[in-house]
């Protein structure tokens, strides 16, 4: 990835779409053809998968330019206790401007939702969007997105699916899973900051007004008003991430190298095995689903006795790094009763070993705290 | 020994000193370390002639901010609120007696920053 | 910049302001310390210096958090026909939602703004903002910033100035330009893609809405309703730019280096150089200001019957990179008379030798085309 | 000799055929290459039988779409209009008889896209 950058600025570094000359198309073919191995690697289509600055981004492009049309008095949106604060402060900033309902469905005690609280919630006929992590930041959970999408479509209301952590750690068929929005981020899935993608129903996309107005996004502009440009486009306001999407393709090309069921059964393992190993710990709490089978690569754990600042910075000095905080999750820490959690992930380039290694550095903490 | 989770620091984490509320108080702030999420309140009696009287801190955060706050609420008792406000970041870290690296200076700091609060009013971080 | 971006990708790779551990402090002091030097390069304030995906961004940004309640009905936008489509398509789409009346100040025939023009047009007291480029990208043309916010405050305006070609080329200080908005692109800046600048007056920054919502920009999230962060994050919702901020403090410092009064010296005597070798070649009209002093470092020229779109295709056979469009300027080239134009932009990487390749090559599409 | 701008091309640009506008007319289309700019427009007559009697381009563009709309008039006129949609782009290609890389492709298909467009409504690009 990184020689991907590197390479594109060294060689190709000139603004995609615009001008005739060679460096320029060769930058475009870059970009657009980055653009359609990404689109493929997560089941998307070429020209309805939008490149944004993050998943934060893309889940505001919904929220700013499908939301405010969509969503009225008397509606409600529909998330989840673990969304993650990006799929969570756009809806509340939408619902408070139109008068709408924020609804949340509620987490299990093992960390996975309920289907039959989502067919309750969606019975009045008023939830307009359900909003759904596919796998959890801080739990784990992989939820049922296509079930829940399936449902949601039932009940006449449209769906975003927040791939940020799902699309990095198994394999994802965006187009089985059918949701009106998915989106997720280049940089959990080993690519660079800066970029984020957004697949969309191509219909709705079609009808939506653009979200940020500028260059590249208008097929022609006059002085009262403008026309938009084709999709992807009509949503890319500006320059574009060039750079970022060429690192991006990159990362891909060495995950589906990898091959992202080898990626999925590794992380599982890897998963399965710290859960064993943290039960030898005294005083660990592992949160989330129990069964491997249903998780991704991270574990939320608290340590009694321990708060998960300090946790971390005794797990760093002895080169483990895991994050101590609300990851972003204040609703769920408030409804799991904890102020914060300390959180470790795997992904490919990590081992056994690692977890052996974050066994024993929670043991030192223990000793540091002398407990 | 560890340098950073010492003795003290780790019995006054475990058994804070001044922990809880009080009720009727005369000050009162809340505030929170952005970073992580720690939280910290706090209630001041104050007497007539100044001086404060009682103080009890509550919240949740790591060892750091928890210790320091308790270690002050000791040193702030029958101070006069008046020289709350001039009472630096170092003095608070000469206080705690150990290295405070920059990353965990603001859980070192929270407590003064928010009984600073409580007497004058001023939310900045003390420096 | 190639260098510190990668660097930052290989040592320094975490996630900002999150977790305590070691790499994660590391990350953010490298993007706080690029935004400090960042915002003092350009004469700004760290803590009203936002990062932005582009100057795109940036303008929606104002547009969409100042505007949706600083504009009504009756109210008027004023930009100038000079401007960038990132510069016009944010104002069409506000005025359209909020009924409020795009105005445009006009293009002399030597490509400046008309001063008188502009009290004209502030007099009746709806102006509600001035948006305005610092330095024409098709032009060249230097306006005179400081004077027009001056003006436009004293009739009640606000200001937005696009510095995103000024701050590449020139020394530019937006705390004695004044203006309420200055916006910049890290690209253009010798930076990478994938970033943009907003300097905001802190008043207004403070007073206004969030735009984006997610991680990073939140003090606390509730289950209704959140509460924001301080300046600048408050405006950053999601991952950060972390490498592109890096890289674009690396670009900075190595303008610094050379010195931008030094930067401005040497373009303004190329653009000199190229403006008097210009007259040599048969049939060529260069825009925009005739003196040297008035502009930067773009010349934009139409070779009479030669479409642009050959001639750049000729130039380019001849290795001189030049650019053939409308330049996101459609509503220029329409006030030109002309479909587009050939420019050519000169920086501190060019030479005497570039410019008289440049000329060589004009008169070599001179000879195909058998003029 | 220039392998692109041949000396015919050139002529074609220079003095185009059939460059114009046709009042009244059967069938009209407008379009326009996103990439550069470039617009083009036709205007058709149509026979009872079904023959393209008259065409007429206006617009304004490069020296590539500009020959091609005037070579192809040429060969349009006097055509059955049915069968204008089966015109492939590799027709087009072969008729101007030069070498287009990837980056003109628009600009030589523009000329077929827009008459493809009035004669039978299609608005994509030809293949
Ligand atoms: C004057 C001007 N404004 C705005 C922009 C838009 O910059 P960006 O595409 O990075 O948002 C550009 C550059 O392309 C420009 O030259
Ligand atoms: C589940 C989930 N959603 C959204 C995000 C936000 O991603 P970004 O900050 O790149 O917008 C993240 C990652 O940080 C995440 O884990």
């Amino acid at each position: 990835m990184i020689e991907a950058v590197d390479s594109y600025y060294r060689h190709s570094n000139a603004n995609v779409h615009r001008g005739v000359y060679g460096l320029a198309q060769e930058a475009t073919d870059l970009f657009e053809g980055a653009r359609e191995r990404i689109a493929a690697f997560a089941g998307g289509e070429t020209d309805t998968t939008i490149f944004t600055r993050n998943a934060t981004e893309a889940i505001n492009l919904v929220a700013y330019a499908w939301g405010r049309s969509a969503v009225g008095p008397d509606d409600a949106v529909l998330i989840t206790h673990m969304e993650h604060h990006s799929n969570i402060v756009p809806w509340q900033i939408l619902c408070q401007e139109r008068g709408a309902r924020l609804r949340y469905l509620s987490v299990t005690e093992d960390g996975r939702l309920s289907l039959d609280e989502l067919d309750a919630a969606l019975s009045d006929g008023r939830v307009k969007l359900v909003a759904v992590a596919h796998v959890s930041n801080v739990l784990g959970t992989i939820n049922p997105v296509a079930e829940i999408v399936a449902r949601a479509r039932a009940a006449g209301a449209a769906t975003l699916v927040d791939g940020s952590q799902a699309v990095p750690q198994m394999p994802v068929d965006v187009g089985a899973i059918d949701a009106d929005f998915y989106v997720w981020t280049g940089h959990k899935a080993l690519g660079p900051t800066g970029i984020g993608v957004l697949h969309g129903r191509r219909a709705l996309l079609e009808s939506m007004p653009p979200f940020l107005g500028g260059g590249d996004m208008i097929a022609s502009v006059g002085f009262e008003s403008s026309t938009w440009n084709d999709l992807p486009w009509k949503f890319e306001a500006g320059t574009s991430p060039i750079a970022e999407a060429v690192g991006l393709g990159a990362a891909i090309d060495y995950l589906s190298a990898i091959g992202m069921d080898a990626v999925r059964a590794h992380e599982r393992e890897l998963t399965a095995y710290a859960l064993d190993r943290l039960e030898e710990v005294e005083g660990v709490r592992a949160f989330g689903p129990v069964d491997p089978d249903g998780r991704g690569g991270v574990v939320s754990l608290e340590l009694a006795g321990i708060h998960p600042h300090d946790l971390a910075e005794i797990c760093d000095r002895e080169h483990v790094c895991i994050r101590a905080g609300h990851h972003c999750a204040q609703p769920l820490m408030r409804e799991m009763g904890v102020p914060a959690t300390a959180r470790a992930s795997f992904h490919v380039y990590n081992t056994h070993d690692d977890v052996d290694r974050l066994i024993a550095a929670l043991q030192t903490a223990r000793e540091v705290f002398a407990l | 020994m560890d340098a950073l989770y010492r003795d003290y620091i780790l019995d006054h984490y475990k058994n804070p000193r001044n922990f809880g509320e009080l009720d009727p108080h005369d000050r009162e702030w809340l505030d929170h370390n952005p970073l992580c999420g720690d939280e910290l309140g706090v209630h001041l009696v104050v007497d007539e002639d100044g001086t404060i009287s009682d103080l009890r801190f509550h919240g949740q955060g790591c060892a750091i901010s928890q210790a320091s706050a308790s270690i002050a609420s000791e040193e702030l008792i029958g101070r006069k609120i008046d020289e709350i406000g001039e009472l630096s970041a170092d003095w608070l870290i000469d206080l705690l007696g150990i290295e405070i690296s920059p990353t965990r200076r603001k859980c070192a700091l929270l407590s003064l920053k928010v009984m600073r609060g409580a007497a004058t009013g001023d939310a900045s971080w003390p420096e």
